[in-house]
């Protein structure tokens, strides 16, 4: 005699384990990449209406909320960037011969890659404006 | 030390007289060497021979006592008492799976599971046995051979959400499977085997929660092969798109 | 009653004997449907934790000579020679099989096999897959299995009864155990393939599955189990647990000492130690990588010494492989070290392994040709529970899996001709032996209102008795007395009252069934061994120390006549290679070194 | 079972995936704080012109439109994973929909300079 018991998978299983809530974490950081592209599209639209409207739209982003709000913004971001080179070795593997790369060096690899850019994107803006 | 006891909270559930599942508690002694599996036997030999579980090996290779314990899936052979001594242990059967019975659960779907994904080698010139083996570089066995370690104890469909909650989902050890075999130098079975492997129920199902690869015991990592996948059904996808069918 | 399920071909176990056996017959003819019925899930199998790895001539060194000379000296001249030879000669055959159906197996850097020495060995001929190589095997057979639609999969099907009628045997009564129903399953030819019987004693490196179940089946319906009194102690297993620390460990160039860190086994006829630094160590058939049975009893000797040392879990030595580095341990004995860590709690690229002898293999098994072919017509055996003989009184390490590839296909293939011109069953009287099991099981088990025994005490009695009289060394008096207290335990057994009387997954029943063939294959072991007054293998008299080839050069059957087990014997095909003296060391003796 | 078409958002999620991860932490923090709080001092009408250079509004454009697609798949997943399993299939058109829009805005901001 067989009776198979299906347990139901309770609405909120994603709290159940501080892995499955910070996988939920890494994935609700899409809507600050959204959030930020949009931004960005708002800010150059703006810049296309004069410099005058671009000063304006910058003066409104120094208010505390909007600040505190892309501060928020960018730990989810860095979140995003974390987990995001953290998997790279899994996805891409690198091997040389039978050997694979060690993960930690591809992980640094990517990190030093992001410090050039950022480097270079900082420079470019000072230097331009 | 001998007196030393601990408590075990073990979900019951007997088909012929429970309409559903209820924790029962039982006292265990405790010793430093023991592992659940042992804790389990003492109960089921020494004070309550109904309790049903699944075990064989007692060495984590056979991968049949897979149980959730405190709330994780583990290999019972291998998680010892003193990980959590002197609290209370919590076991049930694995989640995600019908309950057969007490701990054991239904092992049907993951038995198609692994059918679906052809874990065989697939070829259109078969070599005779006469003629020796393939050659395989050590290189080109250990793009694969981490894929080739499951166990099939599937721990890592209790812990992927996306089995919960998509059953159709073919899981991360079958996925694994299929794509030790499509690493494999010696097979030829790719586009045989990619239309399981590359469908919506396969590597396109896994949202990425890693969590299989957590729990694997034996370090497979399911969820890089999974992604793996995804980047060879992603090369795959558009070799077929740009490039007319005879080609191919 | 339900229906008979009806097969061509019915095989019990799913280990790596069932499967090779499944997949031979259907490759052999398409159109059979197969049966194959197996207590747990295939992959389960103890197959699984076969570690070092399997035997075949492979490489240009290497000869068949070679390989058949060391197995029939490690088996202490017991093996049939014809036998033998045709295993080796098939058994290159079978493992580039299954290098063809995706087995991983490790290479050299040339992309060819690699190869490893293993004890009692002249040169190095072990296929392996790192240290798993039991693991990668079945799971290799399991899922090319999975391919052949002919195959039907009874998993978790526990078989309690052969089916015979007349001369012939036509399947199997099976208990599922997921709804309790018991079933006939029936074809024109059954093959077992059930495996070992290490857990008739307490202390063992085999899964909890291996109860002989098999062999006790095919004595029950009067078949013979021949060399039953050759149990292999394999001498390095974790104390406490009984889990195996493979021989590839010493292959690799693992040392043994005693507690005065002492190389003990140069005491023991075993050839001189070279330093673990000598580019020619580990060599082959000395020390270390002498035969298991002569290294079990060097234990032996060693604890009367008081050389030994002592733990909780009784005396132990130590198994040194500190000195090939963590780099070799982890490429080569990974699962060597997760094991220790996990279950001795040490780390063997730091510490030696404690470890002792521990019951691991039975030589003997079901009687059979080398077709696998039963005297009951329609049964076949194989693999472990099989006795074909290759092993004779020790069997050589690694010539385990390979015996289950040659022997499960030769047996699917013999059993897929025998099929096309066996005669039909009779199905009403199949169907009425599988009335009479049913009633028997319920009658005894689970409708039982009272009985004062509790499996598990009934269960370690026999094994203790075991241990004691039937050990490593043993003399008629020990013997005697095991023999006795196994029949008291079969007494004890009618009295067995088990907590479970409910039919769906009822594990409880399931080892009372197995505790059944256990007490069933220990009383034939023990009457083989008070028999057989001589020395030989892993047969150890104390009252008669030497091997006495005029009168026991010779097979031992255990038989039930009218109920009642009788030892017959049956003589040992010699063709090509004389008895001679085992030598290990220096001056181990070979055709090859004499031209 | 049939190939899945995944791979073509697929590969979109990927690329916005790596490209955001490496890119977006200097960005917000450059162009959503530092600059608003003036950390970063600018003239407006340089700023004007930097933002305006083509490479700069193709860049805009590369990041609205991988990060979008990027965004949305995670979405899709995300929500359905939270229980909308019945509504998968408007929740993939609205998620792939709502980039493609967001995606061609940013087109033509880009282009209307
Ligand atoms: C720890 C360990 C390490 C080893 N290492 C090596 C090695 O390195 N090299 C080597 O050559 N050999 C090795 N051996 C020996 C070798 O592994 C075994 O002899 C071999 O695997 C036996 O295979 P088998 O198919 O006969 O049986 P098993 O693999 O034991 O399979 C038995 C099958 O029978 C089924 N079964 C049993 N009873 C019933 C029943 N009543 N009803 C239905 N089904 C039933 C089971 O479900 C199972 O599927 C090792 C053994 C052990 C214990
Ligand atoms: S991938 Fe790991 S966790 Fe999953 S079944 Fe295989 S061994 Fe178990
Ligand atoms: S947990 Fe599940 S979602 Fe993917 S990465 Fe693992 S299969
Ligand atoms: S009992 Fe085999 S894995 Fe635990």
């Amino acid at each position: 005699m067989r009776r198979p018991y299906r347990r139901p998978m309770p609405k909120t299983w994603w709290l159940k384990h501080p892995h499955y809530t910070l996988f939920m974490l890494r994935e609700l950081s899409a809507v600050f990449v959204i959030y930020f592209a949009l931004w960005t599209v708002c800010l150059v639209q703006r810049a296309g209406q004069g410099a005058e409207a671009l000063s304006r739209f910058l003066q409104t982003m120094k208010g505390p909320g909007w600040i505190l709000w892309h501060l928020i913004g960018l730990a989810f971001v860095l979140l995003h960037t974390y987990t995001w080179f953290a998997t790279a070795p899994k996805v891409m593997p690198v091997r040389r011969g039978a050997e694979k790369v060690p993960d930690g060096v591809i992980i640094a690899a990517q990190w030093i890659v992001l410090l050039i850019v950022s480097v270079i994107f900082v420079v470019l803006l000072a230097a331009t404006t | 030390m001998a007196d030393e006891t601990i408590i075990l909270r073990v979900l019951r559930y007997r088909p012929e007289q429970d309409s559903e599942p209820t924790f029962q508690e039982y006292e265990v002694p405790y010793r430093k060497d023991w592992v659940v599996l042992d804790a389990l036997n003492w109960i089921k030999e020494y004070k309550d021979g109904t309790l049903s579980f699944r075990w064989s090996c007692r060495m984590g290779v056979c991968g049949s006592c897979g149980m959730m314990v405190n709330g994780r899936a583990r290999l019972t052979c291998n998680t010892f008492l003193r990980e959590f001594y002197p609290n209370p242990i919590t076991v049930e059967p694995l989640v995600n799976f019908d309950i057969e019975r007490d701990l054991v659960i239904c092992m049907d779907p993951f038995i198609e599971k692994l059918k679906r994904v052809k874990p065989w080698i697939i070829r259109e010139d078969v070599k005779p046995v006469e003629d020796g083996p393939y050659e395989q570089s050590p290189a080109e066995l250990y793009r694969y051979k981490q894929f080739s370690m499951c166990i099939n104890c599937m721990l890592c469909y209790a812990a992927c959400p996306v089995v919960g909650l998509h059953p159709e989902f073919i899981g991360p050890a079958a996925l694994a499977l299929g794509i030790r075999y499509l690493l494999d130098s010696r097979d030829q079975g790719w586009d045989e085997r990619m239309e399981e492997v590359a469908s919506h129920d396969g590597v396109w199902g896994c949202t990425f929660v890693g969590e299989c690869s957590e729990v694997c015991p034996k370090h497979v990592d399911p969820a890089a092969a999974i992604q793996q996948g995804k980047v060879m059904a992603t090369l795959d996808w558009f070799k077929r798109l740009l490039m007319p069918r005879g080609q191919r | 009653m339900a229906e008979l399920l009806k097969h061509d071909v019915v095989i019990v176990g799913g280990g790596a004997a069932g499967l090779r056996a499944a997949i031979a017959v259907a490759e052999r003819n398409p159109n059979l449907s197969v049966a194959v019925v197996s207590k747990i899930y295939p992959m389960r199998s103890h197959t699984v934790s076969a570690e070092g790895g399997a035997a075949a001539v492979i490489k240009a060194n290497d000869s068949f000579e070679h390989h058949i000379y060391d197995t029939i000296s490690g088996a202490d001249w017991l093996a049939d020679q014809d036998a033998v030879e045709l295993f080796v000669h098939e058994a290159p055959k079978e493992l580039t099989l299954l290098e063809h159906w995706g087995c991983p197996w490790s290479r050299d850097p040339d992309g060819t096999v690699a190869v490893r020495p293993f004890g009692g060995m002249k040169i190095e001929r072990t296929w392996f897959a790192a240290d798993k190589t039991g693991f990668h095997m079945l799971h290799t057979l399991y899922q090319t299995a999975l391919r052949y639609v002919e195959l039907t999969w009874y998993d978790e099907w526990f078989a309690t009864k052969l089916l015979v009628d007349g001369d012939r045997c036509y399947g199997v009564v099976a208990l599922e155990l997921r709804t309790g129903a018991i079933r006939g399953i029936t074809g024109k030819a059954v093959i077992l393939c059930t495996g070992g019987a290490g857990r008739v004693f307490p202390f063992t490196t085999n899964a909890i599955t291996k109860t002989g179940d098999g062999m006790a089946l095919a004595l029950r319906a009067g078949v013979p189990l021949k060399d039953m009194e050759f149990i292999q102690y394999h001498p390095t297993g974790l104390p406490g647990t009984g889990i195996l620390i493979t021989e590839a460990a010493r292959g690799e160039g693992g040392i043994m000492v005693n507690k005065d860190g002492y190389r003990y086994l140069q005491d023991y006829g075993l050839g001189k130690p070279l330093d673990v630094n000598d580019p020619r160590h580990p060599v082959k058939r000395t020390m270390e990588l002498g035969p298991r049975d002569k290294l079990s009893q060097a234990f032996v000797m060693e604890m009367r010494k008081g050389r030994t040392l002592k733990g909780p879990y009784g005396d132990y030595v130590l198994l040194d492989i500190r000195h090939l580095g963590e780099k070799k341990i982890n490429e080569k004995l990974p699962f060597v070290r997760e094991l220790a860590r996990n279950y001795a709690g040490i780390d063997p690229v730091y510490e030696p392994i404690p470890v002792r002898p521990v019951v691991h293999y039975v030589m003997g098994g079901v009687d059979t040709d080398v077709d696998g072919r039963t005297v009951l017509d329609g049964l076949y055996a194989a693999g472990e529970c099989a006795c074909v003989s290759i092993n004779g009184a020790n069997r050589l390490g690694s010539n385990s899996l390979t015996e289950c590839l040659v022997f499960g296909a030769r047996a699917g293939h013999h059993a897929a001709e025998y099929v096309a011109s066996a005669p039909d069953p009779n199905d009403s009287v199949l169907q009425k032996q599988v009335e009479e099991e049913a009633a028997r099981i319920r009658k005894q088990f689970l409708e039982k209102t009272e009985g004062k025994e509790r499996l598990v005490t009934v269960r370690k009695d026999m094994q203790n008795a075991m241990e004691d009289g039937v050990g490593i060394y043993r003399t008629e008096q020990s013997v005697q007395q095991a023999l006795e207290k196994v029949l008291e335990c079969r007494e004890r057994f009618k009295e067995v009252y088990l907590d479970d009387h409910t039919v769906s997954f009822n594990t409880e029943l399931i080892s009372a069934l197995e505790l059944e063939c256990m007490l069933d294959v220990a009383l034939a072991m023990c009457h083989a061994a008070l028999a057989r007054r001589e020395s030989r293998g892993a047969h150890q008299r104390e009252d008669h120390p030497n091997r006495d080839d005029e009168n026991f050069l010779k097979h031992s059957l255990v038989v039930l006549r009218d109920g009642q087990p009788k030892v017959e014997w049956k003589d040992v095909v010699i063709t090509k290679w004389p008895p001679g003296e085992r030598k290990y060391g220096a001056d181990s003796g070979l055709p090859t070194d004499q031209k | 079972m049939a190939r899945s078409n995944e791979p073509a958002v697929w590969s979109l999620f990927a690329g916005g995936g790596a490209l955001t991860a490496l890119i977006l932490p200097v960005h917000a923090l450059a162009l959503t704080i530092l600059l608003p709080l003036g950390v970063i001092e600018a003239d407006s009408e340089k700023l004007v012109a930097f933002l305006g250079h083509p490479l700069f509004r193709l860049y805009m454009f590369v990041l609205a439109l991988l990060g979008l697609f990027h965004g949305a798949h995670r979405l899709r997943f995300t929500l359905i994973d939270l229980g909308l399993h019945a509504l998968a299939t408007p929740i993939t058109w609205l998620c792939y929909g709502g980039a493609t829009i967001g995606s061609l805005v940013a087109l033509w901001v880009a282009v209307s300079f």
